[in-house]
């Protein structure tokens, strides 16, 4: 059983860090703001909650799971919001999306 | 990388740029403390650094604006006293006791009596909590001190402005409304109070403490004024309520000590507030974190007001 | 009662602070600061009382003895300091209400109360405790307290000033927070007395030299030690008149017994002397900011200025004691604590009247005041002949000892130098005196009638002691023997 | 299992850090700094695990939302200075 | 020697980062800058001392019933309270920045000396038509 539960953990907790990398090289490598914030923003969602699933099964049932619990869903409840702020004061600020003037370098405002 | 932080912030000029480095560098280093085993000190770091004094910054650059010219004059002068500084530190610790061993003078004199006898004499698990509130109670009262004069301060330097701006749309004219942000924090800012009472009142247990706590309740009502402007958030709570009990707060951490005195102890002997010394302890305890509590959560609300409306004011 | 007065010494004050904040109301802000005052002078003279046969009280905090609580320890060295710094206050204090009335807008007077109280109870605080953290943070109390009052100042000069101030008085609490930090890692311990035991087997480490580098640098700079004195001339100059006065006349007092108190109560003279050879580098340095501060005292235009190059100059007076090693050097330094508190105070306070006549107080603003005000200028005149040093007044009893001190040393160059600098004293000094009394007022300036009686009391009460003590001597000079003759201890 | 979790943690705060470094708009920055804050929080929590004491999470919720704060404060400020005129613009 | 090197590592990184910080701090003009340096050494210091408290495979200093080891508690305590005044200092530092912008209209350190000495200069040119 226990064995289970690590092989499980040891695998979300993989994943997600694959996924964090993988967001991580996204935000780096992508041309322009709004591509990296979805880098960012998708990759890490998914990651974070696979890291903190895999944390659960570890804790089991108990103070430590409630709290992870917690963590997850503030993270789950700001992140996207943050990256809505972020996007969205980007956009009024006069941003340019990557698309709207290709062919052109990449804007830097 | 702490060391890559630091000098990215210093030769970056955006100013923008520094203070959101920064952050980020504050970040670290509480990082660092966790993993050192100072999880009150990453708990503090993270709230203060990170937290409130990115937001002081950052509402200092509002009004100074946020460019900085190259300097004109050549660092010869700096770079050869901080080489001085830094060498002589260098030599200091060639004789320093190795790190981490466990049989440094630091950890055979004065620490092993907190760390042995203080779950028993204070009767609280957390070591840190029992030095800070009770051995060491004199300095955290300096602590709480020191904070109320940065208040005394900062009110001296730029006030607050009091009265609503003459435009009360002001946020709705020029821009456009953030209906997400605000559904967000309205749903938000009572759990992150009730959690800094959680923080306030399991400080005996785990990490946190009247200062932590402090911090995170000022930072609920911050994330108020972010959202919703500064006129909303004087009727949530004005600064006139905040100013007499910031100064109760430090009142109320003098008073216990008095009383104890009075009681026949010496100043914040808790011991004589009950009959059973561990339990006197644990009433001081409780009294003293609520103090620091209170003058640590009005004081910063009312800094971060005062940077706020001078903000405004200058716009 | 009387075994809480270590604690009440420090707590009335700080308490009483928030207490002001609270009612948040001028008069009652300035009565209860007075009365706290007086308490306090009341409580140091119970205390320097209570030691003076060479006892030491020790007051544990919380009930923790020491090491491992925090511990007040009262000595004589301390105890009186203690009188010094709380006289001041009971002096400076009932001055301050005509005073600010002038320079600061009445919104910022209970503001102006609460930091000056904080900034009191900080420094008394310095004075009295024995542990070497709560030391750092009673510092930090006292300087941000400064850093306020001095930004209160009418000139927006004193913003620069005040954020100078803050920086270099930062890196200096940080430094002694580092040197802390190294006795503390080799030691264990934050408690003065059990340091100064623990450190006797580890002359030799290089991080006890390191923190010992450390904590005189730190100290150094609050101090204004030459050439780390930057800050002071413009924070005495552009800060309100009687806090120039207050902080002129008591930090860096305290910052000299804080050097006193780190170098004999901790590191321990052999140490200092021995080791260190710290008698060298302060004897050279005090040379020269004696002489240096002297001459660009001369120099200045502003009379606030002026005092505050002078004040360099006296310090330099102070560190040359401790720098000759000798018990009648160190008589002198501590004597001259005292008495620089004296005459300084006069000298600023008499100054403080003429901004409140005239709005200024360059050496224009005080031209023909001589015969406009004869009661303040006489007052800087009897300060002034302090300051050179003349008999009959206290400068005359500090410089003596100096001089003694210096001769036993055989190190004549030295006594040349401070005869030199009391020289130029007495030019600086000339050179208002001349102004004031022989110089016509300026046309475009108003005459002005003298200052008000409340402002002249305190005034006069200091030229009193400043001719009492430097008459009757034997009080002063006999505790400060005493003390100097206990901290030198293994060396003579 | 968690070593190699907080190993790959640490790699993404410095490749978050590296964005945040380049630039090279102010917006890039502060989507960099959130991604730190979160990789933060996870890394403190994968941590207390690792060293064997978990019960401590507290401090990853406080980072949390510090962090969230943080990045609203700093969008609010940058809206305000370019909207004030201040500066010519976030750069 | 090499392990000499790692007992000190960590105390070595904390010397560097001190420095870079008071580097800033007494070397540039700008001075929000200025204040971040200060922060910037002073978490130097901290972390010094929160080394020093550090004991290998000790543990958080919360007492637990399986834990025999705990690193030091009062290290943290002080610099809790450190972090505190460094806090205040950095609040009241930023308010006399801002008063400082308001009044001179700059917050380089070069022009506001220059300013004061202008002023000085006047103020002599004045006393000189006496």
């Amino acid at each position: 059983m226990s064995l289970i539960i690590d092989g499980l953990s040891w695998l979300l907790l993989m994943c997600g860090a694959f996924l964090g990398i993988s967001g991580a090289v996204g935000t780096v490598r992508f041309p322009d703001f709004y591509t990296r914030v979805h880098a960012s923003s998708v990759a890490d969602t998914l990651c974070a909650a696979l890291i903190i699933l895999g944390l659960i099964l570890q804790a089991g049932f108990s103070l430590v799971s409630v709290k992870l619990i917690f963590i997850l869903a503030f993270l789950w409840y700001t992140s996207p919001a943050a990256s809505h702020a972020m996007v969205r004061a980007a956009h009024f600020m006069n941003v340019k999306p990557y698309l709207l003037n290709k062919g052109k370098p990449p804007s830097k405002p | 990388m702490l060391a890559a932080t630091a000098i990215a912030v210093i030769r970056q000029h955006s100013l923008f740029a520094i203070v959101m480095l920064f952050g980020i560098y504050s970040l670290l280093s509480a990082s660092i403390f966790v993993v050192l085993d100072a999880v009150d000190v990453a708990f503090t770091e993270a709230a203060v650094g990170a937290g409130i004094s990115t937001m002081l910054m950052l509402g200092t650059l509002v009004i100074t604006g946020h460019h900085e010219r190259t300097p004109k004059h050549g660092p010869v002068l700096p770079l050869v006293v901080v080489m001085l500084t830094g060498a002589v530190l260098v030599w200091g610790t060639l004789d320093m006791p190795p790190f981490g061993a466990a049989d440094n003078p630091v950890h055979q004199h004065v620490a092993p009596r907190y760390i042995e006898d203080s779950p028993q004499e204070v009767g609280i698990p957390n070591m840190v909590t029992s030095v800070l509130a009770s051995y060491r109670a004199y300095d955290t009262m300096g602590e709480v001190i020191v904070v109320f004069a940065a208040l005394v301060g900062v009110l001296a330097l730029i006030g607050i402005r009091e009265q609503k701006s003459p435009r009360p749309v002001s946020t709705t004219d020029d821009k456009p409304p953030r209906p997400v942000l605000q559904v967000m924090a309205k749903l938000l800012i009572p759990y992150i109070m009730i959690f800094a009472l959680y923080v306030q009142f399991h400080g005996e247990y785990g990490p946190g403490g009247g200062f932590q706590a402090g911090v995170i309740f000022a930072s609920a009502i911050i994330l108020y004024v972010l959202t919703f402007g500064l006129d909303d958030a004087y009727a949530l709570v004005a600064p006139s309520v905040l100013r007499p009990l910031a100064a109760l707060g430090v009142l109320l951490y003098g008073g216990t000590g008095v009383v104890t005195m009075l009681m026949g102890g010496t100043f914040l002997n808790y011991s004589v507030l009950a009959d059973d010394p561990v339990q006197g302890q644990l009433y001081g305890i409780i009294a003293i974190e609520f103090g620091v509590g209170l003058t640590v959560a009005t004081v910063m609300m009312l800094i971060f007001y005062a940077f706020i409306s001078r903000g405004e004011k200058a716009a | 009662m009387s075994m809480h007065l270590p604690a009440l010494q420090v707590i009335i004050p700080l308490l009483l602070a928030a207490v002001i904040f609270l009612f948040n109301n001028a008069r009652i802000a300035y009565i209860v600061s007075v009365a706290a005052s007086w308490l306090c002078l009341a409580i140091a003279i119970q205390l320097l009382l209570l030691v003076n046969d060479g006892s030491v009280i020790e007051y544990a905090f919380g009930g923790w003895e020491p090491p491992w609580g925090i511990a007040y320890n009262v000595d004589q060295l301390n105890a009186f300091v203690l009188v010094i710094v709380s006289g001041i206050a009971a002096i400076m204090f009932p001055f301050s209400w005509r005073s600010i009335q002038a320079e600061i807008p009445a919104s910022l007077h209970v503001l102006f109360y609460t930091a000056l109280l904080l900034c009191l109870a900080g420094l008394l605080g310095m004075t009295i405790t024995g542990d070497a953290f709560n030391f750092f943070v009673l510092l930090e109390i006292s300087s941000l307290a400064t850093y306020t009052l001095i930004s209160l100042g009418k000139d927006r000069r004193s913003l620069s000033a005040a954020f100078q101030y803050l920086i270099m008085g930062t890196i200096g609490g940080t430094f002694i927070l580092l040197g802390v930090g190294l006795l503390y890692t080799l030691t264990g311990t934050l408690n003065m007395a059990d340091l100064a035991e623990r450190i006797g087997p580890l002359q030799a480490s290089r991080t006890l030299q390191a923190a010992f580098a450390f904590l005189v640098v730190g100290i150094g700079l609050k101090l204004a030690m030459f050439p780390l004195h930057l800050w002071l001339p413009g924070a005495y100059a552009t800060a309100p008149s009687v806090v120039s006065a207050f902080l002129a006349a008591t930090a860096t007092k305290v910052a000299v017994y804080a050097l006193l108190r780190f170098m004999f109560g901790v590191f321990g003279a052999d140490f200092a002397y021995g080791e260190m050879h710290v008698e060298l580098m302060l004897v050279s340095l005090a040379l020269v900011s004696v002489l240096f501060a002297s001459l660009i005292a001369l120099l200045q235009r502003g009379v606030k200025r002026m005092l505050a190059y002078s004040s360099l100059a006296q310090i330099g007076y102070m560190l040359l004691g401790i720098g000759l090693a000798n018990v009648s050097g160190l008589t002198a330094t501590l004597l001259h604590l005292f008495n620089h508190a004296l005459m300084k105070g006069v000298l600023f306070l008499a100054l403080a009247m003429v901004f409140y006549r005239t709005g200024g107080s360059s050496m224009r603003h005080m031209s023909g005041l001589g015969r406009q005000m004869p009661w303040t200028m006489a007052a800087f005149v009897v300060g002034g002949l302090s300051l050179i040093g003349v008999p009959l007044t206290v400068g005359f009893i500090s410089k003596w000892y100096l001089i003694l001190a210096s001769i036993e040393r055989g190190w004549w160059p030295v006594t040349a130098v401070i005869l030199v600098a009391s020289l130029i004293a007495v030019m600086y000094i000339w050179r208002v005196v001349e102004v004031a009394y022989f110089k016509e007022r300026p046309a475009d300036l108003p005459t002005v009638s003298e200052a008000p009686l409340s402002l002249l009391l305190p005034t006069w009460t200091l030229v009193a002691a400043n001719i009492y003590f430097g008459i009757n001597a034997s009080v002063t000079t006999g505790i400060a023997q005493n003390v100097a003759q206990t901290l030198l201890g293994g060396v003579q | 299992m968690f070593a190699a979790t907080c190993l790959a943690l640490l790699v993404i705060m410095a490749i978050a850090l590296i964005r945040a470094f380049i630039g090279p708009s102010v917006y890039d920055r502060i989507m960099a700094v959130n991604m730190f804050g979160t990789k933060t929080v996870l890394f403190i929590a994968v941590f207390g695990f690792f060293s064997g004491r978990p019960e401590f999470l507290d401090i990853a919720l406080v980072y949390a939302l510090i962090n969230f704060i943080g990045v609203i404060a700093v969008l609010r400020l940058v809206e305000r200075v370019t909207h004030t005129g201040t500066g010519a613009g976030p750069k | 020697m090499m392990l000499d090197f790692f007992d000190l590592y960590n105390y070595w990184v904390v010397i560097f980062l001190m420095m870079a910080g008071f580097y800033t701090l007494i070397a540039y003009d700008n001075l929000i800058k200025k204040i971040i340096g200060l922060n910037i050494f002073q978490s130097a210091v901290f972390m010094l001392y929160i080394s020093v408290g550090k004991v290998s495979g000790g543990s958080e200093p919360i007492a637990a019933d399986n834990i025999e080891l705990y690193s030091n508690p009062l290290p943290h305590v002080l610099i809790l309270t450190a972090i505190v005044v460094g806090v205040a200092t950095t609040a009241l530092g930023l308010a006399l920045t801002i008063r400082i912008k308001e009044a001179y209209g700059t917050i380089n350190e070069n022009d506001i000396v220059q300013m004061n000495r202008d002023a000085e200069a006047e103020k002599a040119q004045e006393w000189g038509r006496e």
